[in-house]
């Protein structure tokens, strides 16, 4: 595989969130807004690509039986160090985002990626493919929080749109659940197609 | 008093999958067999509590003594993930039946983001170890009672026979949209 | 340094190596042995659980596999025999070169050939159908149409033609598991070598009636004449029951069966077109390619 | 390279040099963070104090423990030129729809409300949240109201405060809050 | 007025031929006997081509336990032995016989005389009741003799004579109570030696009062036996539900009558018997009721087993122009004729004729889980979750949820306001079943 | 002779069809409709007029194109998923606020599982909370009823239901009995006749008990959920009643206000989301009732009625199978209490 195709493979074809469903906690509870959900994804590529490119430099020195516990400890560390940023350089988006920083550790994603891609690939290898699983989820948080957002309540990235009542719903929980199972079913019908 | 509503707040008002989306992942994920789920939710509710245990006393003995609030994610990771994996050992070892029932679970659980979700939450409400063993094990029966609805009316959906697209994950989502729309009606009980 | 600093260090530090040494002495003492080779070998597999193999499942295959450590007895027909030597190499094994199958439906029976005598109204269930009543069209071994064969089918290799009736396997998609062999409640499927080149001659037809009542209702029906078997010069050809039927093993594809056939029951699957004579008159035979 | 041998003085060294290296670089980015997070804290609530009361030069801080009980109430007494501008209360209710709302109420020493800034809440969007003054104009009816002669609470109990729509769980919340900064602030030595 | 309790539908009656005294259909030219006409294991043919036979020559032996003779219901040469479709619509092997006069084997006592006295042992009946080939004609064709044999260790208390007829149009046995009374009733004590039981009860549903009247006035000669109006309810002429109209005994799943001490036989079945044992008569004829709305007229008829269903319609006026279907029995629980040259054999207790717009089922639609399919069926059973079950291929599920227990009686279809083929699938999946559990034997 | 059918058997079949079931709601219906043009003008009439249009155009057009099956537009279940839709609105409601409900009624809860009868939840109720969720504003401002063509009141006058009545007023410390003296309150009598503020169907008690006689009498439904459903209400309600009649309105009060009739005998009743089983019917509207109860008590909403549905409908499949009809056979089972 190419690098290029190793990069796109996770915006579309095996999009981390519409099709390989994984980390869907995030996905639901923080795209309130199409910003979260950038947010969001941003922070969990930092965490992907660094835990990505750290795991595969160190892969060889880690014995078998302790792989799992020692890609968590090095995943820990940057989320934390994502927390920690973030709460000192942007404390409005800390806010927002909340208890789901601390699970970037186990979503699915990063350990996944980590344990299928980084512990058998090269350091550059690793890097793009973080890159690429990173965007896809980030634009798939994206999508889902401008959906939401602009149902729910009339706007997108915080611009209004449409004037008057907003569907309320689609900023609680139900809208979260409806409108990402109708996306997931129109991505498996484009994927299909 | 404050116990019953830290329990019914829990289990249904603040309903761990449809309010709080955490552990969607198992919940989408061993929700297809009324079975499987009652074992799932068994083997959440037993893990759960015992990390949120062992979490809380590192917490209020380790890490807050000596001011380390910010190694809080990755110690609890840590001992979750050793937690489970000594329970699963030991139950193959102990009790093989046990094991059958919950152990398939069990690595599962260990990228819940509930369990670690929970464990961190406690701390946020400023709970006492008391109420900190209460929330949790209301909040994994909450879990088990969302999974056990839906794997019930999922083999019901898988009977009926549902839209080509829909099937799956698709028409899961919508479920629990629907679930969720009506758990809302326990909003303001407690 | 500062204390945070150090403090950060020592309780962390100590708490992973802790849960180290804990877990690592719980591993030693309720230690399991289960063959990691199982992981391997399941690994290998499709993960289809398709049952084809004839175990419940491919956990189930792997778990096999190891016990036996044979493989020449176990065969998963999804895997391409890429996979299986991947798999015997893992066991250190050799694997059986395997022919390649592919499902073949023997029953030419299209609403043209095999009309319809009785109106059928009730569900839509092939083996319901074969309880109820001969069928349709009174064939009482012929296609019933109602897909049971199409359902049982985890590859979407089957479906009915709109026009014949019948149902048609694709090449391509077919792997060979043998659901609707199963599924079939009159046995009309089979697995026959796929054949070079895609090529295949096979007797289309079930039916294991006299000539007469067999030709009453369809009439491209193997009628027992056993001009077939006369002409075969490798003996492949066998008639039991009024019916011929071709063993693929013996068959070398000459293709001197198929002309001397009176009801055109004989089928040839991708051959070129015949030059020396004019074909014989249309055979439905072209339908039954994907 | 060849693989590490999962021996077990491998594993246990594996792992302590990784939460060495692991702890220490957390330890590092945590003091490079303290500060800056410390300070984004402040400036929060520093904002939130410039917000709702007058220009100063000068901030004291008490507590005040409700008569009601309860947690207690800061008050920061805002001082300019040592000559006290207003009151900016931080004080809270436990009756908002999602539980603990906690609101900056800025007095003038005779006790008006300068304005108010919502510090933290959970209450539903769309609804609760409302309550924000970037949402809507429901906090900018307490500006240069005088709880002596404006009652603070909804209309529906009786009150002089018109709810946000829909979400009069919320709306009592608020004034609840707001009711318990002006007890507070009367008790510090604002009056009418 | 006694009924059973559980489910249960009311469908149109439509007993059209319920005034039409029985008439004995003229002999055919060829009859077509079919050599396994019962449940059980197949019988063994006896006779060669070209072989002459009397009227109630054995030509059939059953051999195994569960099993039954065939005698042949002509005179004449057998002709052919060859494959005729039969009822269920496929080939069967069957002994042709072209007719010639009609000369009845000698120890057959053709005589019109009602014989009363019985004089038989126990032993004797079950034996001539085996010998005479004599099966259940109250549908299910199972060998009467069999029923006698009460098993080891259990004791039959009651001997329930089956004069239901709860299928719409069906009046045979109707009829046969009304003209065959007293040789009927004889058949009754016969069995009731047989079983070694003091008390028969006669159930009969309240749609044929003459019936009842005409019987509680006979019974008075006949010690024991009682005569039971019944509430008209489909299916009552079902075993178990009889017997709980009756007796208010609930058969257990999975078991047969004789667990709460009761044997079942249809009232066709008793004059059979009594023609068994007092005349020495084997099953050679029985009475089909021929009917339909546009038959020209809907008869009974007594006719030799083996006759081509097309002499009886013919009989009854000829086929209708508009005919869409010829059912085998009744509306609910008959089979649909693909051909009228199919013969008539011991099972067949009538011959429905329904014109083209009836003939097909309505419209199948979406399940709308109205529960009518559960709440009419006299098992207790949820038709609607067998049928998916066995939709899906469930069987292992299907047989939990006693799939089993289905005794086959179409309430669930016929009730269906989504037109639902539920017993289709529940038959299929029986059928599936079945074979699963006979597998695990083998195992 | 025509070409003959085979068939399993049986070869008859009974009266009752899935049109002939759901028009039959439709005239049950035909009262509360009246009473709610009565009370509340054409306005009542727009409402369901939009309503069902768009409940039926909705159907069809997810059948034709997105499920490309059969087209059973005129199987009637839309339409009673329309007008159940209106009767739980308010009669002044936003057109476009009706179409996304029917929209959310058809196309996510009913034809996203595959339309008729594959539906878990309740359709209509489905459609009525996701509106009162998204609108609470626009859900929850009921204009006041006045007689047909009544002089001298403009239509744009709102006011609260009966139950909201006594929630805001308990809730702020009144007594039960001083609101329900006060003056604008509706009373029983209102409620029974339909003379309160409500959803444009759930007003009149009798003439919604005039349809579900109706629907009785053809044997549409039967009496296992609205029995248990009315019953377990009716007593927990009263024994909260006698425990304070202060704060705790009385029974038959709760019986009349709000949608209790409507839910009961309409939407608790839809064979499609409630359980099969007599036993598992029962279990199904003791559950309903209570948990009616406990969200009027307790909970945020005045009215709980439609979240018990809902919320008992999510259990159904489970009552399903620990509740199955008796089998014959079986040893009976022991009589409990
Ligand atoms: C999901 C959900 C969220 C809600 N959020 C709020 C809220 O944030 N604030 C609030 O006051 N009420 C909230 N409510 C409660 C209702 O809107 C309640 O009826 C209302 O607050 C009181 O009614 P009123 O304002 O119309 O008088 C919420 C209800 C639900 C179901
Ligand atoms: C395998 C088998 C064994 C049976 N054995 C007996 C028996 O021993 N005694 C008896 O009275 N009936 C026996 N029966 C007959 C049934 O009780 C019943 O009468 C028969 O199946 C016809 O019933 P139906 O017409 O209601 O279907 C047996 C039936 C079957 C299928
Ligand atoms: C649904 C159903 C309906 C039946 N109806 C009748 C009936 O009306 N009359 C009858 O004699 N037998 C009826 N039977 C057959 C009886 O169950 C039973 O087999 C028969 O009475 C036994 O007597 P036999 O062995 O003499 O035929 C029915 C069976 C079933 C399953
Ligand atoms: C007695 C009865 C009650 C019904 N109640 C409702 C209802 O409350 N809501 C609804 O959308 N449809 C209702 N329907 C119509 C129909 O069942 C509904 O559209 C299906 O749920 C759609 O699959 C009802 C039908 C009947 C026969
Ligand atoms: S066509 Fe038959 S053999 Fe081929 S894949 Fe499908 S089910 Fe298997
Ligand atoms: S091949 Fe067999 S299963 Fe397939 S449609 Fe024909 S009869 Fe049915
Ligand atoms: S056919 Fe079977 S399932 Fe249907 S009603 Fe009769 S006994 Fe019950
Ligand atoms: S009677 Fe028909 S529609 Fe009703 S539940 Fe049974 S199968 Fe479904
Ligand atoms: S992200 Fe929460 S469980 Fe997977």
């Amino acid at each position: 595989m190419n690098q290029m195709q190793n990069f796109t493979k996770g915006l579309l074809a095996s999009n981390p969130t519409l099709v390989l469903l994984l980390g869907m906690c995030p996905t639901l509870g923080v795209t309130t807004s199409a910003i979260n959900g950038m947010g969001m994804g941003l922070a969990t590529t930092f965490v992907l690509v660094a835990s990505n490119v750290v795991i595969a430099l160190i892969k060889n020195l880690i014995p078998d039986k302790v792989r799992i516990p020692s890609f968590i400890v090095v995943i820990a560390s940057f989320v934390t160090i994502v927390d920690l940023v973030m709460a000192g350089f942007a404390p409005a988006l800390h806010a927002q985002l909340g208890l789901f920083i601390p699970l970037i550790v186990v979503n699915c994603i990063v350990l996944g990626r980590a344990e299928a891609f980084a512990s058998k690939n090269g350091v550059l290898s690793s890097l793009i493919d973080g890159l690429g699983m990173g965007i896809g989820f980030t634009l798939a948080l994206m999508v889902l929080g401008s959906i939401r957002e602009l149902l729910g309540s009339g706007a997108v990235f915080g611009i209004k749109l449409i004037a008057g009542d907003a569907i309320l719903v689609f900023v609680l929980a139900p809208g979260a659940f409806i409108a990402l199972g109708y996306l997931i079913a129109l991505v498996n019908k484009i994927r299909k197609a | 008093m404050e116990y019953i509503i830290i329990i019914i707040s829990a289990i249904f008002v603040n309903n761990i999958v449809f309010a709080q989306f955490l552990g969607i992942c198992p919940f989408l994920g061993v929700s297809n067999k009324l079975s499987t789920s009652v074992g799932m939710g068994g083997a959440v509710i037993f893990v759960m509590t015992l990390a949120t245990l062992v979490t809380y006393l590192i917490y209020q003995f380790i890490l807050v003594p000596l001011g380390l609030g910010f190694l809080q994610t990755i110690s609890y990771i840590l001992v979750i993930a050793a937690l489970v994996q000594m329970v699963e050992i030991i139950l193959k070892k102990v009790s093989p039946a046990l094991y059958q029932a919950l152990g398939i679970f069990l690595p599962l659980i260990t990228t819940n983001c509930a369990v670690l979700g929970v464990a961190i939450l406690v701390i946020q409400k400023k709970y006492n170890l008391v109420e900190s063993i209460l929330f949790t094990m209301a909040t994994a029966a909450g879990f088990l009672l969302a999974l056990v609805i839906f794997a019930g009316i999922r083999e019901h959906l898988d009977l009926m026979g549902v839209p080509k697209g829909m099937r799956g994950i698709p028409i899961a989502l919508i479920v629990a949209g629907l679930l969720s729309l009506a758990f809302m009606g326990f909003a303001g009980l407690v | 340094m500062d204390n945070t600093l150090l403090f950060a260090v020592i309780s962390l530090s100590a708490i992973g190596v802790i849960s180290a040494i804990i877990l690592y002495f719980v591993a030693q003492k309720f230690r399991v042995i289960e063959d990691p080779r199982i992981d391997i070998v399941a690994e290998l597999l499709p993960g289809a659980n398709c049952g084809g193999c004839g175990l419940a499942g491919c956990r189930a295959f792997a778990e096999e596999v190891v016990r036996t450590e044979d493989l020449s007895k176990l065969n998963c027909p999804v895997s391409s025999s890429e996979a299986m030597k991947q798999i015997a190499a893992a066991m250190g094994l050799e694997a059986a070169e395997k022919d390649p199958l592919i499902a073949v439906v023997r029953c030419n029976g299209s609403r043209a050939n095999a009309p319809q005598k009785v109106i059928y109204d009730s569900a839509g269930s092939c083996a319901f159908a074969h309880s109820l009543s001969s069928g349709e069209s009174g064939c009482p071994n012929g296609c019933l149409g109602y897909g049971d064969c199409v359902v049982s089918c985890k590859f979407d290799a089957i479906y009915i033609d709109a026009v014949t009736g019948l149902p048609v396997v694709s090449d391509e998609h077919c792997v060979a598991c043998g659901a609707c062999v199963t599924a079939c409640p009159r046995s009309i499927i089979e697995l026959r070598s796929k054949g070079k080149k895609d090529r295949r001659i096979y007797v289309s037809c079930v039916n294991t009636e006299k000539g007469g009542p067999a030709k009453k209702n369809c009439s491209v029906a193997c009628i027992g004449c056993g001009k077939c078997v006369k002409e075969c010069p490798y003996e492949a050809i066998t008639l039991v029951n009024n019916l011929a039927y071709i063993d693929y093993n013996k068959c070398r594809l000459c293709r001197k069966c198929e002309p001397v056939c009176p009801t055109g029951a004989i089928l040839e699957t991708n051959f070129p077109p015949r030059k020396e004579k004019p074909a014989e008159p249309a055979s439905v035979a072209d339908t039954a390619e994907a | 390279m060849a693989k590490t041998e999962s021996s077990f003085k491998n594993m246990v060294l594996t792992l302590l040099v990784i939460s060495l290296v692991a702890s220490f670089s957390l330890g590092a980015v945590y003091n490079l963070t303290k500060e800056p997070i410390a300070k984004a804290q402040q400036q929060k609530k520093e904002n939130a104090i410039k917000q709702v009361v007058p220009e100063f030069d000068r901030l004291e801080q008490v507590s005040v423990v409700p008569d009601e009980g309860g947690e207690a109430v800061i008050v920061n007494k805002a001082f300019k030129a040592d000559s006290i501008v207003g009151f900016a209360v931080e004080t809270y209710t436990d009756k908002g729809f999602g539980g603990q709302v906690l609101l900056m109420v800025g007095f003038r020493p005779d006790g008006t409300i300068v304005n108010t800034a919502v510090l933290k809440h959970t209450e539903t969007p769309g609804l609760g949240d409302k309550m924000d003054a970037s949402k809507s104009d429901f906090p900018n009816q307490f500006r240069d109201k005088s709880p002596e002669s404006f009652k603070l609470s909804v209309k529906k109990d009786g009150g002089d405060v018109d709810a946000i729509t829909a979400a009069t769980i919320s709306s009592r919340a608020f004034c609840d809050a707001v009711q318990r900064a002006y007890k507070a602030v009367r008790k510090e030595g604002g009056q009418q | 007025m006694k009924t059973f309790k559980l489910g249960g539908v009311h469908p149109e009656e439509n007993k059209l031929s319920a005034g039409a005294a029985i008439e004995i259909l003229p002999l055919p030219e060829k009859v077509f006997i079919p050599v396994s006409q019962s449940l059980g294991a197949p019988s063994k043919l006896i006779v060669e081509k070209g072989a002459v036979v009397k009227t109630g020559q054995l030509i059939a032996k059953g051999e195994a336990f569960i099993s039954a003779n065939v005698h042949s219901s002509v005179s004449g040469k057998v002709s052919r032995i060859e494959e005729v479709t039969d009822t269920s619509g496929y080939r069967r092997t069957a002994v042709v016989i072209d007719v010639e006069g009609d000369e009845w084997d000698e120890q057959i006592d053709c005589s019109k005389e009602v014989k009363a006295e019985i004089t038989h042992s126990r032993e004797e009946i079950v034996r001539k009741i085996s010998e005479m080939g004599v099966v259940g004609l109250g549908g299910a064709t199972f060998p009467s003799h069999v029923k006698l044999m009460v098993p080891e260790g259990k004791k039959a208390e009651n001997l329930l004579i089956n004069g239901v007829e709860c299928e719409p149009y069906l009046t045979s046995d109707h009829r046969l109570m009304l003209e065959r009374s007293r040789e009927m009733l004889i058949g009754i004590q016969i069995l009731m030696k047989g079983l070694d039981v003091k008390k028969a009860y006669i159930g009969i549903e309240k749609n044929k009062p003459d019936a009842i009247d005409h019987l509680e006035k006979l019974v008075a000669e006949y010690p024991g036996i009682e005569v039971v109006p019944l509430k008209v309810k489909y299916p009552q002429g079902g075993e178990k539900q009889l017997i709980k109209a009756i007796t208010g005994r609930e058969v257990p799943s999975g078991k047969l009558p004789i667990e709460v001490g009761c044997v079942v036989n249809n009232v066709g079945t008793a004059l059979a018997v009594y023609e068994a044992v007092q005349k020495n008569k084997p099953l050679v004829e029985r009475v089909v009721t021929v009917t339909g709305k546009s038959l020209e007229k809907p008869s009974n008829l007594l006719v030799r087993i083996g006759t081509p269903v097309s002499k009886l319609i013919e009989f009854a006026g000829g086929l209708p122009a508009d005919t869409g279907k010829v059912i085998n029995g009744g509306p609910m629980m008959g089979k649909a004729l693909t051909s009228l040259e199919v013969p008539v054999v011991k099972g067949t207790s009538g011959l429905l004729i329904m014109p083209e717009k009836e003939s097909r089922r309505m419209p199948v639609v979406n399940c709308i889980r109205c529960a009518r399919c559960i709440s009419v069926c006299p098992m207790g059973l949820e038709p609607v979750l067998l049928a998916q079950l066995s939709e899906n291929q469930m069987f292992e599920t299907a047989e939990k949820e006693r799939i089993l227990d289905c005794i086959e009686c179409g309430s669930c279809h016929f009730t269906c306001p989504a037109g639902r083929p539920l017993l289709d699938y529940l038959r299929l999946g029986k059928n599936k079943v079945g074979i699963i559990i006979r597998n695990r034997g083998k195992k | 002779m025509s070409i003959l059918t085979v068939s399993g058997s049986p070869h008859v079949h009974g009266h009752q069809n899935v049109k002939s079931i759901m028009y039959g709601v439709v005239v049950a219906m035909i009262p509360a409709i009246f009473v709610s043009v009565y009370f509340f003008g054409l306005d009542a009439a727009r409402v369901i007029f939009i309503s069902v249009a768009a409940c039926l155009f909705f159907e069809w057009i997810i059948q034709k194109y997105l499920l490309k099956g059969p087209l059973t537009i005129n199987d009637g279940s839309a339409l009673v998923t329309g007008v159940l839709l209106a009767f739980n609105v308010p009669s002044n409601l936003p057109a476009w606020m009706i179409v996304a409900g029917a929209l959310v009624s058809i196309g996510i809860a009913k034809m996203s599982f595959g339309g008729l009868g594959k539906n878990p939840f309740n359709p209509a109720l489905i459609g009525r909370v996701f509106l009162l969720i998204s609108f609470p504003v626009q859900m929850t401002s009921w204009p006041v009823p006045k007689a047909l063509f009544a002089p001298g009141v403009t239509d744009a006058i709102t006011g609260p239901t009966t139950l909201g009545i006594l929630k805001e007023g308990i809730s702020a410390g009144k007594t039960v009995q001083e609101l329900m003296g006060s003056a604008g309150f509706p009373g029983y009598m209102n409620d029974l006749v339909g003379a309160q503020g409500g959803s444009l169907g759930e007003i009149s008690a009798i003439a919604l008990l005039l349809g579900a006689a109706y629907m009785f009498f053809r044997r549409i439904i039967t009496w296992h959920i609205p029995a248990a459903y009315i019953g377990s209400a009716f007593v927990f309600s009263g024994i909260l009643w006698l425990v304070n009649p202060a704060i705790y309105i009385d029974p038959v009060m709760h019986m009349l206000a709000g949608g209790m009739i409507l839910g009961v005998f309409y939407m608790a009743t839809d064979m499609v989301s409630s359980p099969m089983s007599p036993r598992g019917q029962l279990v199904f509207g003791v559950g309903a009732g209570l948990l009616t109860i406990l969200i009027r008590v307790w909970g945020a909403y005045p009215e709980g009625v439609s979240f018990a549905i809902l919320i008992m409908n999510a259990f159904t499949p489970l009552i399903n199978k620990a509740f199955k009809p008796r089998r014959f056979g079986e040893a009976l089972p022991v009589k409990k209490g």
